[in-house]
């Protein structure tokens, strides 16, 4: 039964997102804001229903919705600094249900990292490459439709999956300071990983000066 | 390093030096492959000799040495070894390309201008590529040089060539490559058979140790034989495969289609005979009778066709199809004076047809044309090169005296008597020797006899040559005519010293399964009271 | 017909046969060693007129060897008869030109004869496997013996001719004139490696080198397109005969093999003749029927006899000596050296009778109709070589080579005569185009006369007597086949003096080619003719037996039966007809002979422009003329669809094969081509594929191996890590 | 509580695929892929947190550390490249860039 529900809610959401994909001049309208509002309350419904345990479900449910819809908006906006806007709003509400999930370190570090800076990088890159408004390639979508199909179909697919008959056990909640036991984790499992990261970046943010210092006369272009 | 390495190495290295000789030596290219080609010839004279004293006890000049081995015995492994040595059979093969090579190089003194050094490079390559395949002991060495013959004559068509020459060349490639390799993947079935049932875990290629395998079933024989059929019979050609042999031949430079046909055709037939018939005798048995039919199919189809050719070179082209129809059909009526005359055709056919392909060669470069409506009564204008033509057109028609007549009939009478063929085969393959006459006199006919007739401003008589033969083109059909003579008066010269080697090598595994076909042959209603013994 | 048992075949002493002396078995290679050395002075440039020199003086020597050769056989004979018949001991005829030949009649020639054979060895040709060997290796009897002198004597006569022959109007001799001689030369010896054959592999090399000589001599005069195809067609027809023939003899060797000692080579003809009994009487058909079709082929008998006609395009000495005496006479040879095989099947011998009546009556009429000297006389030869089959036949082969060796004297002498016709008209042979010759060639027409009245069996010359004997033997086997022979006499001697009216009879005509006065033929072309009239005169007493006369009557003393047949009854050939010839039989065919001259001379004395004989003989003389359109029929019904089929073939051969060739090599390029629009080059494409990749993976995942279930089932279970 | 985690997990994920897929700007079409990232970082807590056997750990928040530099790294790549693309060709439209193609 709940592998109904969450098909419907799929289809809803496909449709949903099918109609508010720009294209064209035209102005999606109310429509897919009604189809989608239906699918995120039948999601919260199905989650609601579905998480057994206690613990905050009301502040999940919320959390989760203001995530999706922040996402739906980055991909439909028009104009490309909007969807970057919507997205530092996702990274908010991840790094909220991080936090309900007891992983404060990471939440913490993905609002620093992720919103901080590769957000802000994305916004100089939207301000270094202006672009005339109502361009085409902001306007028009391509195959919208087989992209959604695609799309759900694959959550579909998983979610066949998540809502099979299996029975999961909950597990006890976690103990201690997630903060000192993330760094104890990092500095004795994953010490090798960590000087590796660090060479990942120094990497790249050499690669990055080499790419963008690079003068492209006009002719060349 | 034996003799016979000698002549296998020594036109590679030579071929290598010719190549990259600086442009002062320029001139001297064509005389270097001429030396390097006699040398080879007298060689391999050396080694007949010894072949006909050592008798068929063991090989000659035999060289073996390991080549690729990988793994060792207690675990499993391969070991490909680099093993050659001459019997009468591939002895008799390797005089012939060696007789033929440096007619092959002479010829193409006056024919070939423009980029001479690679020419004679190829052609050296050709040479030992060929000298190779017959000398070859081990399977898969046999196979590499198998493969390796096809590259210098693929240049060799594609660049001196004639019109076609691209199309041509690719269209040999590919039909020869196609096949052999469904043989290679058959050699590494029986090898790996071969292996289990003698129970030694190194998979070993040695042609003798892969002949007769005791325990190899019926099945696996009739589709290890259909697997050599495609590598071998393309390359004979047999009937329906043949369609790339007229291409090859008419766009192929003069001496290029020399040692095609005297050689290169051999290696399909040669390729029955060491794999065939002695890896899967049941096999052959099985088959005998197909192949007969192909055989004569390719007899009689080769004569129709060429009858109505226009253009000389495919015409002698469709010749060889029926020629080695044949060598086949001897091959197949398994009986030991069926084999004998089936390498003896291909030594004659090698002699004639490379003859009949020198003489349209020299006709060509004077009249620029091989049209036969184009050419006529050429024997007022060239009496020499008439009588040259007449004898090489009778040795092919199979008249007494000259050599087509001994294995022609040799290898008619082996299909009449043969167990495992019957009459009809021999009366159906007998009419080649009607229709063999057809062609050949049409177009000895067409060229030479009748009203003069030559296209304008010919003969073209640039680079030397006379209207009739120079002393150079006579010394080239001179050793031919001879050996054509010779054979024909006496070919025990050949046949002594093959018959032991083929009836130990082909025969007594043969013999061991005369298991003949299921239904007996069509006897026919006279001989019921006297049953043919076959021998 | 009683079918005289083999058995007397059995005693042929093979192994211990005595040699024959070794400069005797030198006698084929003279003639060769001729050939040679004219070819060597065509190569060296020097010495190229004396090249009829080498020819002459290589045949001259064949021809001494081969009478001596006659001599040691006749000896052999002699001292074999003494040893099992010491009585009668055969008186000899001192030389077969002298007139007769007395012998002693008490000898009673019904008991077969013993077989006395002579054999010389050479050398190991071909392997056939085993211990079966072809050996180069010669057998004389008494029939080769005899055929030897034939064809040496008659060739030395030829090419004695040909010396003047082929000489233009000043004595000076025509281009190719070494290369005549040398192709001569090789036919001699070709002839006699045929006759000389001691197994069938090498009578079949014999064979095979004949019709090559015959294809070089008729294409001679390479220029002529006619003279061209005729040599093709002459070697091509000569073909379809030697492919039968090659059936017959692996047929031969499938039937004899078996039966042969270890050591003993089926292929020869002592070993062969000695198991001849053991075959069955349908094998011995097989093997007859099947050399039949190569003697067909070789003595252009009925189905094969196209060529004959055409060949005549070659220079007259070739017609003369090859395809009048020679080589046509060839397969009369064979059938009767391998007598014992039709012997042995009755429907063989029914056959051969049958062909050889057939092609007699068909070509006799032919030649009533023709125009062309040479070309009458070419169908008569065909006509006589029928009249050969017929006695081999009715079972008296010795009576067939009786007619064989008469014929070779006055067919060549008539082939002759026409050449010095020719000679003189300048190359004309129409006797429409000349007539009353008579005044302009004397000798000639007297030497043609002499001929004439050979051929057409005027009594008391060498034809009357051969002819008769056949006539005999075939009324002996059926009175209709005898009534057939004799009308067919009459034909030819009423063709035989049409062509002498027409050429020698009436006024005077000469053709403008003819020059203002043609002269006769120099002395070197007359002299071997009058020997060959001698020849054509006497040669016939050789087979008569002059006995006290039976009935009284004038012929009655010469009565068939002389030393000729003595000679050759000592030969593996097998006699099976009776001996005492009816005297009433000769008065027959005298009379039928002198109406067939009277009748030509009534209708064409005069030689008449106008040729009486289509309004007498309407539509059928029309057939004759046109030669019964067997040529255009041959072309139709096998040339041409052999010719269509080939090109069909090579049709199917450019599209069909390499269509489906190409055919396959096209697949791949396809599905090449197919796959390319995928690559659009747009990003999103390729992220959307990647997408729909995913999703189908997880669909199969989860389709088989119950995807997620599964791996938390696992999961419970605690196996993951 | 992990259903609904992945369920919000893989909606997230799929969000950004069917943008990555549909938009035809550069920017966004990077934007989009940050996204997907964000869905595989629930995923991975949510898998740390409630591990299907065991007590939680923190396996997955360290690993989405990790994946967090690598978001870096490849965003500044990403961006420098775009605005070299823009640079070449003045726009940002994918569709400029079909080199690809195949002729």
């Amino acid at each position: 039964m709940m592998l109904a529900l969450f098909t419907v809610i799929v289809v809803l959401g496909a449709l949903g997102v099918y109609l508010a994909l720009p294209r064209g001049r035209a102005h999606p309208g109310r429509a897919p804001l009604l189809v989608l509002a239906a699918a995120a309350g039948l999601l919260a419904w199905l989650v609601v229903s579905v998480s057994t345990g206690g613990g905050p479900r009301a502040a999940f449910v919320v959390l989760s919705t203001l995530a999706l819809a922040g996402a739906v908006r980055v991909i439909t906006h028009r104009r490309p600094v909007y969807s970057a806007l919507y997205f530092i709003l996702v990274i908010v509400a991840v790094a909220g249900l991080l936090v309900l999930m007891g992983a404060e370190f990471l939440a913490a570090s993905l609002v620093i990292i992720y919103a901080g800076a590769i957000l802000v990088t994305y916004v100089f890159v939207i301000m270094l490459a202006q672009q005339p408004d109502d361009a085409p390639c902001d306007v028009d979508a391509r195959e919208p439709l087989w992209a959604a199909a695609a799309g759900f179909a694959l959550l579909a697919a998983i979610g066949s999956q998540l809502f099979g008959p299996v029975a999961i056990r909950e597990p006890a909640a976690p103990v201690g300071d997630n903060v000192a036991l993330v760094g104890t984790v990092l500095l004795t499992r994953y010490a090798v990983a960590v000087e590796l990261a660090g060479v990942l970046l120094l990497a790249a943010m050499i690669g990055a000066i080499a790419i963008a210092r690079r003068r492209v006369t006009s002719e060349e272009a | 390093m034996n003799a016979l390495d000698l002549i296998i190495f020594l036109p590679l290295v030579a071929a290598l030096v010719v190549w990259r000789l600086p442009d002062r030596f320029a001139a001297a290219v064509p005389h270097i492959a001429l030396g390097v080609s006699l040398a080879t010839l007298v060689v391999g004279l050396a080694l007949w000799f010894e072949i006909g004293r050592a008798g068929q006890a063991e090989l000659v000049a035999q060289h073996e040495v390991s080549w690729i081995s990988l793994g060792d015995s207690d675990a499993g492994g391969l070991t490909i070894r680099y093993h050659v040595g001459l019997d009468a059979i591939s002895g008799a093969l390797v005089l012939l390309t060696a007789t033929l090579v440096p007619l092959a190089v002479a010829c193409s003194f006056s024919a070939i201008t423009h980029r001479q050094r690679e020419y004679y490079a190829w052609l050296l390559a050709l040479t030992s590529g060929m000298f190779g395949v017959f000398a070859a002991r081990d399977v898969l060495l046999f196979y590499v040089f198998f493969e390796f013959t096809l590259i210098p004559l693929y240049f060799l068509i594609g660049i001196w060539g004639g019109a076609q020459r691209r199309y041509a060349a690719n269209k040999f490639f590919l039909f020869t490559f196609a096949g052999s390799v469904i043989t290679f993947a058959g050699i590494l079935y029986l090898a790996i058979r071969a292996a289990q049932l003698t129970g030694d875990r190194m998979v070993t290629f040695d042609m003798l140790r892969l002949s007769s395998l005791p325990g190899l079933s019926l099945v696996e024989q009739r589709w290890l034989f259909i697997a050599f059929f495609c590598g071998f019979a393309i390359k004979v050609p047999l009937f329906p495969l043949h369609t790339w042999l007229p291409l090859a031949h008419t766009e192929a430079p003069t001496a290029g289609s020399v040692l095609l046909a005297g050689v290169l055709l051999k290696l399909g037939t040669y390729g029955f005979l060491r794999f065939a018939l002695p890896m899967t005798p049941d096999g052959a048995i099985w088959w005998a009778q197909p192949m007969a039919w192909l055989a004569i199919a390719g007899i009689v189809y080769g004569a129709l066709v060429s009858w109505v050719q226009r253009d000389i070179k495919k015409l002698v082209a469709y010749s060889s199809v029926s020629h080695l129809g044949f060598c086949m059909l001897g091959m197949f009526s398994l009986l030991p004076v069926g084999l004998s005359g089936s390498v003896l055709y291909m030594i004659n056919h090698g002699l004639s047809t490379g003859a009949l392909f020198l003489v349209v060669g020299m006709v060509y470069e004077r009249y620029h044309t091989r049209d036969v409506d184009q050419l006529g009564g050429l024997a007022l204008r060239m009496p020499i090169l008439a009588a040259f033509l007449m004898l090489f057109t009778f040795s092919s028609v199979g008249l007494p005296g000259l050599n087509g007549f001994v294995s022609e009939f040799t290898v008619l009478f082996a299909a009449f008597n043969s167990p495992a063929l019957g009459p009809w085969f021999g009366a159906l393959g007998a009419t080649g020797i009607l229709l063999g006459a057809v062609y050949m006199l049409y177009m000895a006919g067409k060229l030479l006899f009748g009203p003069l007739r030559e296209p304008p401003n010919t003969p073209d008589l640039a680079r030397g040559l006379t209207r009739d033969l120079t002393r150079r083109e006579i010394a080239i059909l001179a050793p031919l005519a001879v050996l054509v003579v010779l054979l024909g008066v006496a070919p025990r010269i050949v046949t002594d010293p093959l018959d032991p080697v083929l009836d130990a090598q082909v025969m007594r595994r043969i013999e061991g399964r005369s298991a003949r076909r299921d239904a007996p042959p069509p006897a026919l209603v006279w001989s019921s009271s006297v049953e043919p013994s076959g021998t | 017909m009683p079918i005289v048992a083999a058995t007397s075949l059995a005693q042929l002493p093979d192994a211990a046969a005595p040699l024959i002396p070794w400069y005797a078995a030198t006698l084929p290679f003279w003639p060769l060693i001729a050939a040679l050395a004219v070819l060597l002075t065509l190569i060296t440039q020097r010495g190229r007129t004396q090249a009829h020199k080498f020819v002459v003086g290589g045949v001259g020597v064949a021809a001494f060897l081969a009478l001596h050769l006659f001599f040691v056989v006749l000896g052999e004979i002699q001292r074999h008869q003494s040893a099992e018949h010491p009585a009668s001991a055969a008186a000899v005829a001192a030389d077969p030109h002298t007139a007769e030949a007395a012998h002693d009649s008490g000898h009673d020639n019904h008991a077969p004869a013993p077989k006395t054979v002579l054999r010389f060895p050479l050398y190991r040709w071909i392997s056939l496997g085993g211990e079966h060997w072809i050996d180069v290796n010669f057998f004389v009897d008494s029939l080769a013996g005899m055929m030897l002198v034939t064809v040496t004597f008659v060739g030395l006569m030829v090419v004695i001719y040909a010396v003047g022959y082929m000489r233009d109007h000043h004595g000076h001799p025509e281009p190719g004139y070494e290369r005549f001689f040398a192709f001569l030369g090789l036919f001699i010896f070709s002839m006699c490696m045929l006759v000389l054959a001691g197994n069938f592999a090498l009578l079949y090399l014999g064979w095979e080198l004949v019709g090559l000589c015959s294809y070089l001599l008729i294409g001679f005069y390479y220029q002529k397109p006619e003279a061209a195809a005729a040599a093709k067609k002459a070697f091509l027809v000569n073909r379809i005969g030697d492919f039968g023939f090659a059936l017959g003899i692996f047929a031969l060797y499938m039937f004899i093999s078996p039966l042969v000692q270890p050591g003993e080579n089926p292929l020869d003809y002592a070993v062969a003749f000695k198991y001849a009994a053991a075959l069955s009487p349908d094998q011995c058909t097989l093997v007859s029927l099947l050399l039949l079709c190569g003697a067909l082929g070789k003595s252009a008998q009925l189905p094969l006899h196209v060529w004959l006609p055409d060949a005549m395009e070659g220079p007259t000495p070739v017609s003369a000596l090859i395809h009048a005496a020679t080589m046509v006479t060839a397969g009369v040879y064979m059938v009767a050296r391998c007598g014992v095989f039709f012997v042995g099947s009755p429907i063989a011998l029914t056959v051969v009778t049958a062909i050889g009546a057939a092609t007699a009556i068909f070509a006799a009429s032919m030649a009533m109709a023709q125009y062309d000297m040479k070309r009458i006389l070419a169908y008569s030869t065909i006509s006589q070589l029928a009249y050969m089959f017929v006695g081999l036949g009715c079972g008296a082969p010795d009576s067939a080579i009786f007619h064989l060796y008469t014929h070779a004297f006055f067919k060549a002498l008539l082939f002759l005569c026409a050449g010095s016709v020719m000679h003189a008209m300048g190359g004309v042979i129409d006797v429409r185009q000349f007539s009353g010759l008579r005044a302009v060639l004397p000798q000639t027409c007297r030497l043609t006369r002499i001929g004439c009245l050979a051929l057409a069996g005027f009594p008391l010359l060498s034809g009357f007597w051969s002819k008769d004997e056949i006539v005999h033997a075939a009324f002996e086997t059926s009175p209709l086949l005898g009534a057939l022979m004799l009308l067919t006499a009459l034909m030819t001697a009423y063709y035989t003096f049409r062509m002498f009216f027409l050429a020698f009879g009436g006024p005077t005509r000469l053709p403008p080619e003819a020059g203002h006065h043609p002269h006769e033929s120099p002395a070197i072309m007359l002299r071997p003719l009058a020997v060959l009239a001698f020849g054509a005169i006497f040669a016939g007493y050789l087979g008569v037996r002059l006995s006290a006369s039976r009935d009284g009557s004038f012929l009655g003393f010469l009565a068939p039966g002389g030393f000729f047949h003595d000679y050759l009854a000592s030969s593996t050939i097998i006699r099976t007809a009776g001996h005492e010839g009816g005297a009433w039989l000769m008065y027959l065919s005298s009379l039928v002979a002198v109406t067939g001259i009277v009748a030509a001379w009534v209708r064409y004395g005069y030689a008449p422009l106008f040729d009486p004989d289509p309004a007498t003989f309407g539509r059928a003389w029309r057939w004759w003329h046109a030669k019964y359109y067997v040529d255009e029929c041959y072309d139709r019904i096998f040339v041409r669809p052999l010719r269509r089929l080939g090109e069909a073939c090579f049709g199917a051969d450019r599209n069909l094969v390499d269509g489906l060739v190409n055919l396959v090599a096209a697949v791949p390029t396809g599905v090449g081509l197919a796959l390319r629009s995928l690559q659009r080059g747009s990003l999103q494409a390729y992220g959307l594929g990647m997408a729909i990749g995913i999703v189908a993976l997880l669909l199969w995942w989860f389709a088989s191996a119950g995807g997620v279930n599964a791996a938390l089932a696992l999961a419970a279970r605690g196996s993951l890590p | 509580m992990l259903i609904p985690y992945l369920t919000l997990g893989a909606a997230l994920f799929v969000l950004g695929l069917v943008g990555f897929v549909s938009r035809r700007n550069l920017i966004i079409m990077f934007l989009c892929t940050e996204l997907m990232f964000q869905g595989i970082v629930i995923n991975l807590a949510a898998f740390g947190r409630y591990p299907l056997t065991g007590p939680p750990t923190l396996d997955g928040q360290a690993f989405a550390l990790f994946l967090l530099a690598v978001a870096a790294s490849e965003a500044a790549l990403g961006l420098a490249l775009v605005v070299l693309l823009y640079r070449f060709r003045g726009t940002l439209d994918a569709a400029a860039w079909s080199t690809l193609k195949d002729s």
